[in-house]
């Protein structure tokens, strides 16, 4: 298996990605994945953290086979 | 209960007289608040022509129902109906639509108000605005307290 | 501004599409607040049949332009619309009609309830419930906050 | 001239009038307008008073012309 990894509206385009998978490693957490996908830049404060699309914190413990969503603050519902 | 993510248009009065045809008990319902958000033709100041908006499938519609369920859990509701549209939108054209049927108008109120400022502080949606000249992403909602 | 007092049933959601279709600035509405009050078949524990809703013509009329006028003056609104049936009344019927256009859905929601609040502690109107056996007038009104 | 009088509601059920009129009198006031219209019972505190379709108080200074109403608390809008 492995963590499946999303990225979100400006934060997909910054990055350049939208989808993509990392090898599960025991104690993994969104913000170690973060690094490892997005290389040489920490995790930013403002950036929101879904695993399995239920909100959650940068040190949350990741299982394997978990889908991990990363997003700008969100902006929908019109005025 | 109701939740609809939409990428077509919708017309929120034909939605809601619709919705209304199957509350189940019509006669217990003495207050209904509605909210109804439109696209604007401006934002901080300039014209906007069009917007995208983008969606998180599968943890939005899960979290409107969570706060629907919440709504639900908080205040004597009998019914509650959301709808968000997706994709591209023009001005004038409504973006969500969330209507709360209650017994007394205190929890209409309440409820409806309640779940507008979840969904919009916590609902994954992102609005991309096309200026005449260039694209770019809302910041953040105003606050709506 | 539309402020009705109608003894004719209406239906909300037709009568705000209609109203919709001549807003002036329609793509500066970003939020629009309402509210539809109906008759329940219930009241204080006693099964209601129908209900006759007096008024006091011209000063009801005045009272609810004077409460959608100072709504105005307090938000910055682009539109109000007040509707309330009255004569008799059955069970689902709508009773009040209570609709806010604006920018932003801060003023929506808080002048519409303002509205709201003000037209049941203030505009002259009272109930008169028809219970299996007997008629008796309904003698004060629900808090709202 | 004269001064109207209207009551309403369960008012106007008790009292058995719903519209009358009574000769004006320099310095009078719904108050006193009342006790003359339904003697010997003053005005009860709980009914709301309207000078021409404006509310009022018990004391305020009628004009000759005037239309006043009393009424019981009100009780529109639904739920």
């Amino acid at each position: 298996m492995a963590i499946t990894v999303k990225f979100f509206a400006s934060l997909r385009e910054q990055i350049g990605i939208e989808n993509t998978t990392q090898p599960f490693r025991e104690g993994m957490t969104p913000a170690a994945l973060w690094e490892e996908v997005v290389p040489g830049q920490p995790l930013p404060g403002n950036v929101l953290v879904a695993v399995n699309m239920e909100y959650a914190g940068p040190e949350h413990l990741l299982t394997d086979g978990d889908e991990v969503a990363f997003f700008p603050p969100v902006t929908g519902g019109g005025a | 209960m109701s939740i609809t993510v939409t990428p077509a248009p919708f017309e929120p009065w034909e939605t809601l007289r619709a919705h209304e045809l199957q509350l189940a008990r019509r006669a217990k319902v003495g207050a209904c608040a509605v909210f109804v958000g439109t696209m604007r033709d401006i934002n901080e100041g300039d014209g906007v022509r069009a917007m995208t908006l983008e969606h998180y499938p599968g943890m939005t519609e899960r979290h409107l129902e969570r706060i629907a369920a919440e709504a639900k859990a908080r205040w004597s509701l009998e019914d509650v109906l959301v709808v968000h549209r997706v994709g591209e939108v023009t001005p004038a054209d409504p973006i969500v639509l969330v209507a709360v049927w209650s017994g007394h108008r205190r929890e209409a109120f309440e409820a409806c108000r309640f779940i507008m400022e979840d969904l919009k502080s916590k609902a994954p949606f992102w609005k991309k605005e096309q200026l005449d000249t260039q694209a770019r992403w809302v910041e953040h909602n105003t606050p709506g307290h």
